[in-house]
């Protein structure tokens, strides 16, 4: 498994190469989700502090 | 036709009003060729290799500045608001209102050109083709610019908005214009990137007018 | 109307589409993340090495996808910035708007990928090369798209204006890219052997059809990410969104 | 005779809807003044007429009254005077009048006798920045002489003229209207002709 790892020497650019795409992929699938969940809580909270009037 | 020649005219007639606008853009292109040899230090040979290129791009960039201009008068005093719900004649004005503007602002930084080239050691055989080659570029970078001055006019800060839409339509016109003149400097003949130059401006001149004149309809509203 | 028609038409319908977009997102994750995976495992550690570049090839699995989505993303966005101007359709212009973020992100990859797997071949993180250096421009292309579509104010006017500056786009992006080509013949220093992909094994192949079509799908599952967060933002009064909200005691789904 | 037929127009601005499905005719020799607190549209519907916006849905058509056949392009049937008055301050009052004329489709009457229509014909050569707020309202109004349009579009037309001003823009108007013209106008100031055929839509009610 270790020469997996190294990629023949080049495992460092590799590695880099495809743990920057995951990265900017990961923060684009992860971004919309996070804020639609908020947006929903947030009216949520609303539509229950205009009950509680 | 007549509409075009009577806007072109107004337009000619309004720049008279206040001479001194059509200077701007050349003061601009001379003051930035002082600042290269004051950086880039005064030896023929550093200067002289990149001359063409260093020409070039003061010139694009001092039309986009001169650009911004291009509507804020008639979208201030309503008369855009008029050409807009007269469809069929927005495009004549668009076209008429471009050709002003490029006779009034970039035909004079092309005759001022050889005289600043020559000032950043251009050899002598490469003036003329700097000339020609920036008399067709300016005219793709007025047509060109004019969309995004259309998009962005009326929107706030909309100068850096403006050069980070248009520059990277630029890239064309400035890759074929500073390397004609780089090849005629080696000697050899600038026949290819002027016909391709010739084409851009062509292109422009034919298509950009509709996207201004939508452009134009759109900011308005 | 033949219903695949109709089913398509409904599309454009703003409470339609919501659901029909948290129906298909499971689906659409499963597919998406299992050729991912395949593909990365076949490309990683199945495919012979290059017999030139050794295992630095590999980087091509991520590479040579993000770089063919930023354009396929692009010509996307075009399609749609027709469907806003010439038959108005709502939705296409929040699609549109959804889009460009995710071809700038795919342009990033693709950047830095190149930028990486030219180090070891040349020695020099950046290259000035024909495709490289357009697609640095064509990242500077979709940021002027998004800030142009924050600088104004009414969105819907907003929406207008980002898809004529698609459309112009589209029409320079060739032009730009043969000039830079052009360019590049012309400056380029002998020894800089052409970036394109080596010759390639049918081993070699495969793994990159796979992640190709996972990076697409990939688009279309941030697409409908993005769509769906955009489609309630933008008309909060809406009875059906309004309908979203009450049955708070259903766990909605993230 | 034209006849304008404006069917089921419906404009939001962002997400908030300015005008909901409205659907009204105007005959030739007919007024039709929009009315309605600031904001609430009355330029927006006038824009959507002249075609300055794209309605989401329904259509608005300038027709003949008898075979109904659309006058197309519709902008050379209608003059549309908007808010600012459209003039270059560095012109004189004729050089201007000139070039608005080029902008509708024209008709014989001599730019001189519209001015001195209005008022304005002593001051034909000054330039326009040297005017006050009502002569330049006036020199815009003179340019509606100038067109056979049917259709005339007036956003605010009365404002900044002084009593005299209204009188002549109300002739103006009312002569338009005789000679089978039809005006759609935006404004707060009450007609004081009783001109027969005025009909009045306020937005904001369910109209």
């Amino acid at each position: 498994m270790s020469e997996f790892w190294a990629m023949g020497g080049y495992g460092s650019y590799v590695w880099s190469a495809f743990g920057l795409s995951a990265l900017i992929l990961i923060y684009n699938l992860w971004l919309p989700i996070y804020r639609h969940v908020k947006l929903l809580q947030q009216w949520r909270n609303q539509q229950q502090e205009e009950q509680a009037l | 036709m007549i509409l075009f020649w009577r806007v072109l005219k107004q337009q000619l007639d309004l720049a008279y009003e206040h001479k001194t606008a059509w200077l701007n853009p050349l003061l601009f292109f001379a003051l930035v060729t002082l600042l290269f040899p004051l950086a880039l230090g005064a030896s023929t040979s550093n200067l002289a290799a990149v001359a063409p290129g260093l020409v070039w791009i003061t010139a694009l960039l001092a039309t986009l500045l001169s650009l911004e201009t291009l509507f804020r008068d008639d979208v201030a005093d309503g008369t855009l608001e008029l050409w807009c719900a007269n469809q069929p004649s927005l495009l004549v004005y668009a076209y008429a209102k471009l050709s002003a503007h490029w006779l009034l602002y970039c035909l004079p930084l092309v005759l001022i050109s050889p005289l600043l080239a020559y000032s950043l050691h251009l050899p002598m055989v490469a003036l003329a083709v700097l000339m020609l080659s920036l008399l067709l570029g300016s005219i793709a970078l007025v047509w060109l610019g004019a969309i995004g001055v259309a998009i962005t006019t009326g929107l706030k800060y909309n100068s850096f908005l403006l050069a980070l839409l248009v520059l990277p339509f630029y890239v064309p016109v400035l890759i074929f214009g500073a390397s004609a003149v780089e090849i005629t400097t080696q000697g050899l003949s600038a026949a290819g990137p002027l016909y391709l130059l010739a084409a851009l401006a062509v292109l422009a001149v034919t298509l950009a007018p509709f996207a201004v004149a939508k452009a134009l309809k759109l900011s308005t509203s | 109307m033949n219903p695949i028609l109709k089913w398509c038409y409904q599309l454009a319908v703003p409470h339609i589409l919501y659901p029909r977009i948290q129906a298909w997102l499971p689906w659409v994750a499963l597919v998406t993340f299992s050729l991912l995976a395949l593909g990365l495992y076949l490309g990683l550690a199945v495919a012979p090495a290059d017999y030139q570049q050794g295992e630095a090839f590999r980087i091509i699995y991520v590479h040579v996808p993000a770089a063919w989505l930023s354009m396929a993303v692009y010509v996307a966005m075009a399609l749609m910035a027709l469907s806003v101007l010439v038959w108005r359709i709502q939705v296409a212009e929040l699609a549109l708007v959804a889009s460009a973020p995710i071809g700038a992100a795919f342009t990033l990859i693709a950047l830095i990928t190149g930028a990486i797997w030219g180090k070891p071949m040349w020695g020099a993180w950046w290259v000035w090369d024909a495709r490289l250096t357009s697609e640095l421009i064509l990242l500077f292309i979709y940021i002027g798209i998004f800030v142009l579509y924050d600088a104004i104010e009414d969105k819907r006017q907003a929406g207008k204006a980002v898809s004529l500056m698609t459309l112009v786009g589209l029409v320079n992006i060739p032009i730009i890219h043969y000039s830079v080509t052009w360019w590049n013949t012309l400056h380029q220093p002998p020894s800089l052997s052409k970036f394109d992909t080596p010759s390639i094994h049918i081993d070699m192949l495969i793994p990159l059809l796979i992640m190709l079509l996972a990076f697409k799908l990939l688009y279309l599952l941030m697409l409908m990410l993005r769509m769906r967060l955009s489609l309630i933002e933008r008309q909060p009064q809406a009875a059906w969104v309004k309908a979203l909200i009450k049955p708070a005691t259903t766990g909605d789904k993230p | 005779m034209p006849r304008l037929v404006v069917e089921g127009v419906s404009y939001s601005r962002g997400s908030q809807l300015i005008i909901d499905n409205l659907s009204f005719g105007l005959a030739a020799g007919e007024l039709l003044s929009i009315t309605g607190q600031n904001g609430i549209g009355k330029t927006t519907l006038l824009k959507l007429i002249a075609g300055l916006l794209i309605p989401e849905q329904g259509a608005i058509q300038l027709c003949h009254a008898d075979n109904g056949q659309i006058l197309t392009p519709q902008s050379n049937h209608q003059a549309w005077l908007g808010h600012r008055n459209a003039l270059k301050d560095t012109w004189t009052a004729l050089e201007n009048l000139l070039l608005l004329r080029q902008l509708r489709s024209a008709n014989e009457f001599d730019p001189l006798k519209a001015l001195s229509m209005v008022g304005l014909f002593k001051q034909r050569h000054q330039p326009v920045q040297t005017f006050s707020q009502g002569m330049k309202r006036r020199l815009a109004l003179a340019s509606l002489l100038l067109t056979n349009a049917p259709l005339w579009l007036l956003d605010e037309p009365q404002n900044s003229l002084d009593k005299e001003g209204i009188a002549l823009f109300e002739q103006m108007l009312a002569r338009h209207l005789e000679a089978d013209g039809m005006a759609l106008m935006a404004s707060h100031h009450a007609l004081s002709l009783s001109t027969p055929n005025c009909r009045y839509l306020t937005l904001g009610s369910s109209s």
